[in-house]
């Protein structure tokens, strides 16, 4: 019986499990591959992305850490010039300004310093994200942020495909590669290929095509962007939608070439406005695309407070389908 | 006067008595409380995290009795012991709880970030460690402004893994600044057992070595808590320095309502139940007969009516007006301190 | 003799003195304000700044703490609860990646997360920027990057009336305030009044009038604009020179109504590029000034490199004088 | 055999005075690159920051005779000594001080960041304290790939108050793995005296906290560094575990070419300086009669001739191209690991 790769079966699992899958495929692959973080092993993860590896790998290959960013951080930065692979773990990225000095200051810097001598192959995973009423201390959106870092790489996963194959290219990654996972879309479900192909993080992806207005997001934020792309053709209006996937480097020409298309932009970032990953697109927009813009660029960023507790302020504070659907509407018809 | 077979005069055995059924009612207070949370959270009136301290209460109790009104109090996510214990008024923790405007921090804390000010109460800070070094700058502060009062600061076992809380207990020593660490050794850092989170589990030698007073309590009897919390605050306010406090815990649920529990033995949060601070308290009460069956009962309604109270009052509160969300992230002109 | 404010005679100083001259006036002023920091109190300052404030004012006001930049800074936030005015200096902003949490995770959230009950009126002194040959680990400007938070402000002083001035608006202000200090500049030397005006915050400033183009600038890059412009003035080109001063909140109205006169825009920023304070003007600018456009707005920034050791190669990274004037000459004239 | 009064054979002797010799030649070596670089600094030839390791030789030297080939090191910014200890030429050390493409980093690193792969040098990190994870990682390496190497990382006693310090000796004890952590206490931070950084002076018990063995040796005798460090290796070597070696030392010239000193007395630096580590090695070796003042002539001539070549070298070496400016941020294809 021919079980070809075309023939296989796809699998229905949720975004945890296509990472858990990730994790287990690369731990397989390759002996060097490990997992450390807080509460990795033990307790399952954090947000249970783990569970049930430490039993099937071992205590060596899943390594509970203590609560001590900095320090885990950094020894991966080692362990990965020691010649291992190491997947850090940062329960979520509100946790990781403590480890702030050793991503900027070690591991984006080291190759450059020794002049080319030693690359970080370092893998490190975070949650990110609001909409889960953990208010100011817990729902950051920080990838953004982090992607003005030059010497790493910054992906954002939005679909299960991406979420099963982005560990392992950035695994083969020579440098540093920072992965955030919005943890909202844990839960997420669907059907995948039960033999992913290879994901290439250099390009972002059309999840949908259109011809009348760019809508820019990334993870999460992409099924907003979908949801609003929806109701949009409802009236007539067809909105491409692309998802970065990659936040750092940012891969201009599928932007440019959308909106050479379309003439009109929307950018939706979780993140905060002022400073923001959408600030950059549009700058670059503005840049090499100003000729092609019909009406100024938008962005639909989070609003710029710490994140309050109760939900309706913290749903105000996100971006909304309703508001992507209505500033299109503006962009495209010149009023409300 | 009549004396009992212990000795001691009848007023000082009442005051003992009531003191001690003080101590019981604080404990269940807690306990009530964070029992009717969760069951709050399972009906989707609380949301977020939740981080319960059941099990644990004798160490806010006990240690709020050693403190004064003016001290100050910083504390975790996993603060609604100190902030019931230390007087925040139920109803408005239950209506922060809830996320409404009537909440201590009109809904934008929700249970990790209590605060009062009126009564110092400093958070309610869900970054592990983080509120050793501002606790460290609030007693700074008081000794600088010649003030005679103490910081207590509440973190656990796995706070003390980070940098931070060796920077914190350096600068506090050098410094000598008045304040009181209370370590919540619950064994536990979410599912990493301490023996995972330090070469070294004796976690009083960590103060030690930076020459800093401690003492190891068990923390599953508020008397000796109480106890301890008296001489170490003692110290800090006359001595005018840091003392460390471990207390040695347990939380019997899980870390919070995410928590599957694969980490520990169901038989090992057995015999820490058997522990259980309130039972211990009640049964030492009862033996010595201070509590009737009717005031026990009554004791409990009391506190099950301010759990209603608090409830009934969450309910009404208004929400927090969308309009409003962009307040607080500086302050308005005219606030100003 | 009538000795009047008026008629002081200007005093003769580097910016180096002026900040030192802020912090003496803050601390005598203030008897809540006190200077704390690695090496602030013995050594007199990494650069100098502080140098006699501790024979001056004691150990109790200046403070030398130990290497532990997450821990003091944080007890200078509950230091300010406590009532007290602390000036934290972190020495550079290169270090203050250890302080990252306490800065973002406390400091800028604490006001919000209270429900506005407890304000934290602290202010951060860093020293920031490159040039010097300081390398990957010592020559980030990441002003900027800090920018992002909501909850702190972000001032970036650079003549010698806002660095003398500066400090007591932050001190005054009742919320965190981070004040970036490029080193290059604290050689600087000039005159200024001897009884300085309190300095405003809230608005940035032209620094010079012109009609063609609007050069955006802050900190040190300012002087690099104005050279520029002196020279674009030979050519019959009047540049206009923006300098920001607060990078949070920034100013949009007076860089918008530079713009709706010039129609031209250019952002010198010594940041890296991606995601810097500079995408985000730009991007404020495609969203309130499009149509006052006569071409792009573009920007000239540090390159995406760790900083570099060799001169040539950390010169080649910044932003220069001749970059400015041949991209505005461009920009004017349509052609290099 | 001849024998001496000391009973040796006279092979062992030779030996021994040899060693000593080579002892001092390594000293010399970095003393009189630095106080050339100094020089070249004040040419202008150098710039940036330049940390000078004067008076504290004796412990890179010391310590890397217990190295073996394969190990690996980790340093501060203050690491010319361990690099040219280790065997990084000196020339390719100096080219990097200039800035030039024959420097070991290509002229991107300079005095605070130099490295070189083929040796297992990694750096030259400016951060303070900012190498000890690193390390720790490194060495966790060479414990999960089953290869029997020590990892070496030199740091200060300012460092020590540093959070990830802890961090990085906690995880070192929990994971044991093989660490040599070197404490080149000079006794300052900057300007900050080791009282004003630490509430507790004792670096070595810090390690002691962690369950990390431990020894303080004095930083100003090279054969009681070298003594100490073999057997700090022999341990983390054979028994697969982290030591901790703290050597009491002084650093001779200011912190860094910008510092004025003003934190310290002449006087103090002046007794540091009678214990110069170079001086009491040459003294030692004098006295056994081991060096002929022909010899020592000789070999100060041979130090001076290397460094001239160095500079020689640097002087004659390219610039990189500024096209080449971006080039190392990532990884090149096929470049990879
Ligand atoms: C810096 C940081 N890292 C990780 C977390 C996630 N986290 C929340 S509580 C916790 C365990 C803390 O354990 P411990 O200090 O012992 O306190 P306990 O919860 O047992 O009271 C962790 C890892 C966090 N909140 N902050
Ligand atoms: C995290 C950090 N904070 C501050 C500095 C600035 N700085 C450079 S060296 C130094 C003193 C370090 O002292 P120590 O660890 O004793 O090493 P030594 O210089 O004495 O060899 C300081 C404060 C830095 N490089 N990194
Ligand atoms: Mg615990
Ligand atoms: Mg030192």
């Amino acid at each position: 019986m021919n079980t070809s790769i075309q023939e296989a079966q796809p699998i229905h699992l949720t975004y945890r499990e296509a990472v858990r899958e990730a994790l287990r495929e690369a731990l397989r692959k390759d002996d060097r591959v490990f997992l450390m973080g807080e509460d990795v092993g033990r307790y399952g993860g954090a947000f249970g992305v783990s569970k049930g590896l430490l039993q099937e790998f071992g205590s060596d290959r899943i390594m509970d850490t203590p609560l001590c960013e900095s320090g885990f951080t950094g020894a991966g930065i080692g362990a990965a010039l020691g010649g291992m692979r190491p997947i850090v773990e940062v329960m979520t990225v509100n946790f990781s300004l403590l480890a702030a000095d050793q991503i900027l200051n070690t591991a984006a810097t080291y190759l450059h310093m020794s002049g080319g001598l030693f690359n970080v192959p370092l893998v490190i995973r975070m949650g990110t994200g609001g909409g889960k009423q953990l208010a100011a201390q817990h729902s950051h959106s920080l990838e953004g942020w982090y992607a003005h870092i030059p010497g790493i790489k910054v992906l954002t996963p939005a679909t299960l495909e991406d979420a099963r194959g982005m560990l392992w290219t950035a695994l083969e990654d020579p440098d540093p590669v920072l992965i955030f996972e919005n943890t909202l879309l844990y839960t997420m479900e669907g059907d995948i290929s039960a033999n992913p192909e290879p994901v290439d993080i250099d390009r972002a992806k059309v999840r949908r095509a259109g011809t009348d207005v760019t809508l820019i997001s990334y993870s999460a934020s992409l099924f907003k962007a979908l949801d609003a792309a929806e109701t949009l053709a409802q009236e007539g209006i067809e909105a491409e939608v692309i998802d970065l996937r990659t936040l750092r480097p940012l891969d201009d020409e599928t932007l440019l070439t959308s909106i050479a298309k379309t003439h009109r932009a929307v950018i939706i970032d979780e993140g905060w406005r002022s400073g923001s990953i959408s600030a950059e697109i549009s700058a670059r927009i503005m840049e090499k695309g100003f000729y092609d813009l019909d009406v100024p660029v938008e962005r639909i960023c989070a609003a710029e407070v710490p994140m309050p507790y109760a939900n309706h302020l913290e749903q105000a504070a996100l971006p909304q389908v309703a508001t992507i659907i209505q500033t299109v509407k503006r962009m495209v018809t010149g009023h409300d | 006067m009549k004396k009992k077979s212990g000795g001691k005069p009848e007023s000082i055995q009442s005051d003992t008595s009531q003191h001690l059924i003080e101590l019981l009612r604080q404990m269940l207070r807690i306990r009530r409380f964070e029992d009717k949370c969760a069951e709050l959270y399972s009906a989707a009136k609380i949301r977020g995290f939740l981080h319960l301290y059941n099990g644990e209460e004798a160490i806010a109790v006990g240690v709020m009795q050693a403190m004064q009104p003016d001290d100050a109090i910083v504390a975790t996510y996993r603060e609604h012991g100190q902030a019931l214990a230390w007087g925040i008024p139920m109803k408005t923790v239950m209506a922060e709880m809830y996320g409404k405007q009537g909440g201590c921090c009109r809904g934008r804390g929700g249970s990790m970030h209590l605060f009062d000010k009126e009564r110092r109460f400093y958070g309610g800070n869900a970054i592990v460690g983080g509120g050793l070094p501002l606790a460290v700058g609030l007693a700074l502060a008081d000794k600088k402004l010649g003030r005679n009062r103490v910081t207590c600061c509440f973190f656990g076992d796995g706070a003390a893994a980070e940098g931070e809380f060796h920077e914190a207990l350096n600068l506090a020593a050098l410094w000598q600044v008045p304040v009181l660490f209370v370590c919540e050794n619950n064994q536990y850092a979410m599912g990493t057992a301490l023996k995972y989170s330090h070469s070294n589990p004796n976690l009083a030698e960590k103060a030690d070595n930076y020459g800093i007073a401690n003492a190891t309590v068990d923390g599953m009897d508020v008397l000796a808590v109480e106890a301890a919390a008296h001489k170490a605050v003692d110290i800090v306010r006359t001595e005018v320095k840091p003392f460390f406090l471990e207390c040695i815990t347990y939380r019997f649920r899980a870390h919070s309502m995410f928590d599957p529990e694969f980490y520990r033995e169901k038989a090992e949060v057995e015999q820490w139940r058997e522990r259980c601070p309130i039972n211990t308290l009640f049964k030492t009460i009862q033996e010595k007969g201070w509590l009737s069956d009717t005031e026990w009962n009554q004791l409990n309604q009391e506190v099950d009516s301010e759990i209603a109270a608090a409830i009934a009052y969450a309910e009404t509160c208004l929400w927090e007006p969308v309009e409003d969300l962009t307040r607080f992230v500086y302050s308005e002109r005219g606030a100003g301190v």
